[in-house]
């Protein structure tokens, strides 16, 4: 199979995934509400308990058998926030409940969690079945190269590339760690790491943010779509035919990635910055639905950077393109023949400079390179 | 144990190291010698040298245009570092706590997150020119990519410890800032004070000869 | 064991703010933190009520249950405390508190505001009890005294209740049931109380 | 370790000085020279990067003055330079460098590059690893009096037909003139309109002006290969020339590296201060027109631009007069972009010119000028300072086929004096 469609088609489908894991999961479910053993159930009427449960009833469910007490506060809960006052300046004082919050932890705890993690766990396992498939190269090296990404391309993707990577590595912690790192280490040492995960969190989003908008301007002009892209949707990449189809700069597989990556990287970015600035935030309504969001998002975009690494890593001469900014004319004929052609056309094709080396060495052989020079003068 | 190791001898040997290491450094430089110029000079030298020290802080725009991402990203960096280190709150309150010298105004806090989010951008996206361009690629060296992530250590634990809290977190950044300056003397890290030297050697010579290097 | 709660009781509250006051200079909480606020609602109209609000010390919290770093924890009084050691200052308890109890200590962005602070039920925190650490990060801990926390005791109306649950149950029944009697009435001010059930007096309750 | 080898590097670390030693403790690879440099830039290839040139010299300075580089050799990891090296680098140091001082006006440490450079060639030279063009040249120079080959004779013939052509008399081997006129040998041989116009403005100006039969070379190939003590000879040739006619001022031709070698380098190459100045033509031609002695008429209006001799402008300070001189005849000149002090070299500088070896990577350099043109506004004349600069400018234009037509400015000038 042709390894661009392959990457393309490999992303659409996690993508698929996620989103029929997230609907399959009602969002308010209250039914494993009633699983939960009550921690110590008090028999008499209390006056905390019956509070407790005028919150959860206006969560949204029946109202269960109502204490005649709880009237009382019907008179207050009715009110709710519009006419209240309080001398407490804080967020949210006049509030007196809020039963948000409570559907946002459920949210949090019964789907966020368990959901995305096993997407996450799930993303993993494709890719490490899928690196057991023996691939052969689809291409024969040449000694001939075409600049593909000028440096500030490469800076400008790995700046977003790493800020993520470490973004998501401490979105993780922060998410996950409570019930795998926790228990492992106890609560001292991952207390540390955890704030140290906040707060490196807290300070990176904001250069994730301005890769984003580096990385965005620097290659949106190249994932335009273009009608070859209709036609690679429409033959499905290419999946069942033999040869691999005609694709510019970018093929529809990568051009999906790109707009994936955006609209996800604005999501994350926008309810990021939301959290972070949450004290300018009008109600605490809108801070769950960032965390959310900010969530959701981050889950999805890590299980389609997990099928990007993998795809980059497997695919023979990719990671030249990204690491040097050079690639193979054999890579490119192979994967981008539409943009092969216009560099042909162009004449940007130009020989592999022998002594050029990867490994910042010192020693370069100058003297066959200068012998070459001399040679014609 | 370690913590009192850290911020005890440990932090006074390598004090200690820079120190010497700085002033030793500069000392064999300076006693190398400039051979003197008997060329009548059309202007002062003296005033060259200064003159070049100072506008030699603004890149001139022939490469600011040709280089502009590493322009912006080593501005972004120095700036950044350059406020964090001697205007963030934190510090100045190490500084008067160690070396007993009188506070001074620090940064507010919303500045020294912004200052950090500067500094961190431009160090990233200069390490990342320095291996992603083929010049820089081939000139550096294990120096200094060596001192690139030290410093990004040092940053990193830094930002990390934001909270102020955690004794670990304060300590690791403490003792990865020792470890730099212990490297400091031995590296190009020197350039925070050979820049000078190197830009007054060169801003006398072109300002005897009328030049404005 | 005992299940420590509050109980503010909205026909008596008069929104002084001296339970404010008290558990502020009870626990030293530093300006701009209300571990408990008064709220009132329909001010200055008719069926104006007040209440007095702070951590409701859940049996089922919803902080203890969102918070990254499980740094809550249930007292066997049944008060739900918070260890700062670990708190990491997200705020999520903050998000998930119908009561909007849990407090950030500044309001600035980014990671400056600090490690949570709510209410403790005067009951200190995972420091030892009446240490100085404790009395720093936490404040008083009058429970460990057999007092209960000040600003039940400060309530001048005796809006606010805290205690046993049980306890403070009874004596809201009672409440109920006695309201609208006439103080003349020996039962009712004094203390033989269950003299209106064979009297028939019904409270004034607000059905 | 050969001789020649330990002669080099003997030379290298007889050249560490504390300029030397304070731009390698400072440079951090930033990369920003290459940026600069018209052979890295036009090649895109590393290996031309400025700093990389010097290479060998930093060996010996990470050898014997930094920490990491004494400890590597005491435990022998650090590998001093080899044979090999200054084979390799011969190419870098003398072909692809025209020390025009590009990189040096960007080093954001103020490393001077263009200094290093000519020093290590001093140990190329010592170590001889030396392009044979330019040895040759500098062997002439020595032996026949001229890099190029031209004697007395043929500054006579030359003489002699501008005095022909213009009428005027070339004032030779007068004692107590004023001003002492140098040539380099191009002009004489190719660009003999210079010595004609000289002798216009000159006659207008009322100057008093002389050539000297025994020092009339102006170039120095000692200069350009690095070799201080033919340098020293060249230099020396002028000075007792200059002192031996009494002049009071000699006059730097229109050729960058002569200047920079007889007013900058000059007197620390003989050790002592000259008895007398120094001066470029332009600075010459600029002071004769503001005191009013050198009146000009006529505005030409032909699009004209002018290209900085590297060594007059950059290296040499001679920056506004050709300005202003340019802005008094002609009313349409165009700067170009870089203009002045940054201007992009020839690409024939620094002996390159001589060395032929070189002329692919310089003409490929050339391209920089090209695009510099390229950008003005129908601009098809190049005015410059240098006989040098002229000459490449003219083969570079060939070889991309331009055609702009190359002028010296003195003629110039010499074309709108007010008769």
């Amino acid at each position: 199979m042709n390894v661009a469609v392959r990457h393309g088609l490999i992303q659409i489908l996690v993508v698929i995934a996620c989103l029929l894991l997230f609907a399959g999961s009602p969002v308010h479910a209250q039914s494993s509400q009633d699983d939960k053993a009550p921690v110590s159930p008090i028999d008499v009427p209390n006056p905390g308990a019956e509070l407790w449960n005028a919150v959860r009833e206006r969560g949204g469910a029946e109202p269960t058998q109502q204490h005649p007490l709880t009237a009382i506060w019907e008179d207050v809960l009715q009110q709710q926030d519009t006419a209240a006052k309080s001398q407490a300046r804080s967020a949210d004082a006049t509030s007196m409940i809020n039963a948000s919050g409570d559907q946002w932890r459920q949210l949090r705890r019964e789907q966020l969690i368990p959901y995305g993690g096993a997407l996450l766990l799930l993303s993993l396992a494709i890719v490490i079945g899928l690196s057991f498939v023996k691939r052969t190269a689809h291409y024969s090296e040449s000694d001939m190269i075409i600049r593909r990404f000028k440096v500030p391309s490469l800076v400008g993707h790995w700046l977003m590339a790493g800020s993520m990577l470490f973004l998501a590595f401490t979105g993780l912690v922060l998410l996950f760690g409570r019930f795998t790192l926790l228990p492992l280490t106890g609560s001292d040492f991952f207390s540390a790491f955890a704030s140290a995960s906040k707060e490196g969190h807290d300070l990176f989003g904001p250069i994730f943010t301005f890769a984003l908008i580096i990385f965005f301007f620097q290659f949106v002009s190249k994932n335009m779509l273009h009608y070859r892209d209709f036609v690679w949707m429409a033959r499905l990449g290419g999946l069942f035919e033999k040869k691999p189809l005609k694709a510019g700069f970018f093929n529809f597989g990568e051009k999906t990635l790109f707009w994936l990556v955006i609209f996800f990287g604005i999501a994350l970015s926008v309810s990021g910055f939301a959290i972070l600035f949450q004290n300018l935030l009008p109600g605490r309504d809108l801070m769950l639905l960032a965390t959310l969001v900010h969530a959701v998002s981050a889950i999805l975009l890590i299980c389609l950077v997990i099928g990007h690494i993998f795809m980059a890593l497997s695919t023979k001469g990719t990671m030249d393109a990204i690491t040097t900014g050079d690639v193979d004319a054999n890579w490119a004929k192979a994967d981008h023949s539409v943009w092969y052609e216009q560099m042909k056309e162009a004449g940007h094709i130009r020989k592999r400079i022998a002594h050029a080396s990867d490994d910042a060495g010192k020693e370069i052989p100058v003297a066959e390179v200068s012998a070459e020079q001399t040679g014609a003068s | 144990m370690f913590t009192d190791f850290i911020d005890g001898p440990f932090w006074t040997f390598s004090v200690s190291v820079f120190a010497i290491g700085v002033i030793w450094r500069l000392i064999s430089i300076i006693r190398l010698g400039v051979p003197g110029d008997l060329a009548v000079p059309r202007e002062d030298g003296g005033a060259g040298g200064m003159r070049t020290i100072l506008s030699r802080f603004m890149a001139r725009p022939a490469v600011r245009k040709r280089a502009l991402l590493i322009v912006v990203a080593g501005y972004m960096f120095h700036v950044g570092l350059f406020a964090l280190l001697f205007f963030a709150q934190p510090h100045i309150d190490f500084y008067v706590d160690r070396f007993g010298v009188p506070a001074w105004a620090g940064m507010p806090r919303w500045l020294f997150i912004l200052t950090a989010e500067i500094a961190f951008a431009g160090l990233i996206m200069a390490w990342l020119y320095r291996v992603m361009h083929p010049v820089t690629r081939m000139l550096s060296g294990i120096g200094e990519h060596t001192a690139s992530w030290l410093v990004f250590f040092v940053m990193l634990t830094g930002c990390l410890a934001l909270l102020e809290q955690y004794d670990s977190l304060r300590v690791l950044h403490f003792f990865l800032a020792e470890l730099l300056l212990i490297y400091f003397p031995f590296s190009s890290l020197m350039h925070t004070f050979t820049f000078a030297f190197s830009r007054n050697y060169t801003g006398a010579t072109m300002g005897r000869r009328g030049v404005d290097a | 064991m005992a299940r420590m709660k509050f109980y503010c009781d909205a026909e008596r509250c008069i929104e002084c703010n001296a339970c404010v006051t008290a558990c502020k200079n009870e626990n030293d909480v530093p300006w701009g933190v209300n571990r408990r606020r008064v709220v009132t609602i329909k001010d200055g109209e008719p069926g104006e009520r007040s209440l007095s609000v702070a951590c409701m010390h859940c049996s089922d919290a919803p902080c203890a249950a969102v918070c990254p770093v499980d740094c809550f924890y249930t007292t066997d009084d049944g008060v739900v405390l918070h260890d700062k050691d670990i708190c990491i200052g997200c705020g999520y308890c903050f998000y998930a508190c119908p009561f909007g109890a849990p407090q950030f200590p500044e309001s600035g962005a980014f990671s400056s505001r600090g490690k949570m602070d709510k209410c403790t039920f005067c009951a200190g925190g995972p420091e030892e009890t009446h240490s100085s650490d404790e009395q720093r990060k936490y404040g008083s801990n009058r429970l460990a005294e057999g007092k209960l926390p000040l600003c039940a005791e400060m309530c001048s109306t005796k809006a606010l209740l805290a205690g046993d649950a049980d306890i403070i149950s009874n004596i809201y029944r009672e409440r109920v049931v006695n309201r609208g009697a006439s103080v003349l009435d020996w039962g009712v001010s004094y203390e033989k109380a269950s003299l209106r059930e064979s009297r028939n007096m019904k409270g004034k309750v607000s059905e | 370790m050969s001789e020649r080898l330990e002669k080099g590097i003997q030379a290298l670390r007889d050249k560490m000085d504390a300029r030397i030693a304070s731009y390698f403790s400072s440079c951090v690879h930033c990369g920003l020279c290459a940026e600069a440099c018209l052979f890295a830039t036009e090649s895109q290839d590393p290996i031309y990067t400025p700093i990389y040139k010097l290479e060998p010299m930093r060996k010996v300075w990470s050898r014997e003055y930094s920490f990491w580089g004494k400890l590597g050799a005491m435990i022998g990891v650090t590998d001093n330079v080899t044979e090999e090296d200054f084979a390799n680098w011969e190419t870098l140091v003398y072909d692809s460098c025209t020390m025009c001082g590009r990189c040096s006006m960007v080093c954001p440490v103020g490393i001077d590059i263009t200094y290093m450079i000519r020093k290590e060639r001093e140990a190329f030279v010592a170590a001889g690893y030396t392009p044979e063009g330019l040895q040759a040249a500098t062997e002439r120079a020595i032996n026949i009096g001229s890099p190029m080959g031209v004697t007395l004779k043929t500054l006579q013939a030359t003489i002699r037909s501008v005095e022909k052509e213009t009428g005027l008399t070339i004032p030779m081997d007068v004692a107590g003139a004023d001003y002492m006129a140098l040539f380099s040998s191009m002009e004489i041989v190719n660009f003999e309109e210079y010595i004609a116009g000289l002798a216009r403005i000159f006659k207008a100006a009322g100057v008093s002006w002389t050539v000297s039969s025994k020092g009339f070379e102006a170039t120095n190939s000692g200069i350009q290969i690095g070799d201080p003590e033919a340098a020293k000879t060249i230099v020396e040739r002028v000075v007792s020339a200059a002192e031996e006619l009494g002049v009071k001022s000699v006059i730097s031709p229109e050729c960058g590296h002569a200047f920079m070698a007889i007013r900058w380098e000059g007197p620390n190459l003989i050790g002592r201060q000259y008895p007398f100045k120094v001066i470029h033509i332009l600075e010459l031609l600029s002071e004769l027109h503001e005191n009013g002695s050198l009146q000009l008429e006529g505005m030409t209006d032909t699009p004209l631009t002018y290209h900085d001799p590297c060594q007059i402008s950059r290296r040499g300070g001679v920056i506004q007069q050709p300005r202003d001189l340019l802005n008094s005849v002609a009313s349409n000149f165009q700067e170009m972009s870089d203009g002045g002090d940054m201007n992009w070299c020839c690409g024939g500088g620094g002996g390159v010119s001589a060395n032929e070896r070189a002329d692919e990577i310089r003409l490929q350099a050339f391209n920089i000028k090209k695009k510099q043109l390229a950008e003005l506004d129908g601009v098809e004349t190049i005015v410059t300072a240098c006989a040098n600069c002229r000459l490449m400018l003219e083969d570079g234009l060939e070889h991309y086929e331009l055609s702009h037509e190359v002028t010296g400015l003195t003629e110039l000038i010499a074309e709108h004096i007010k008769q």
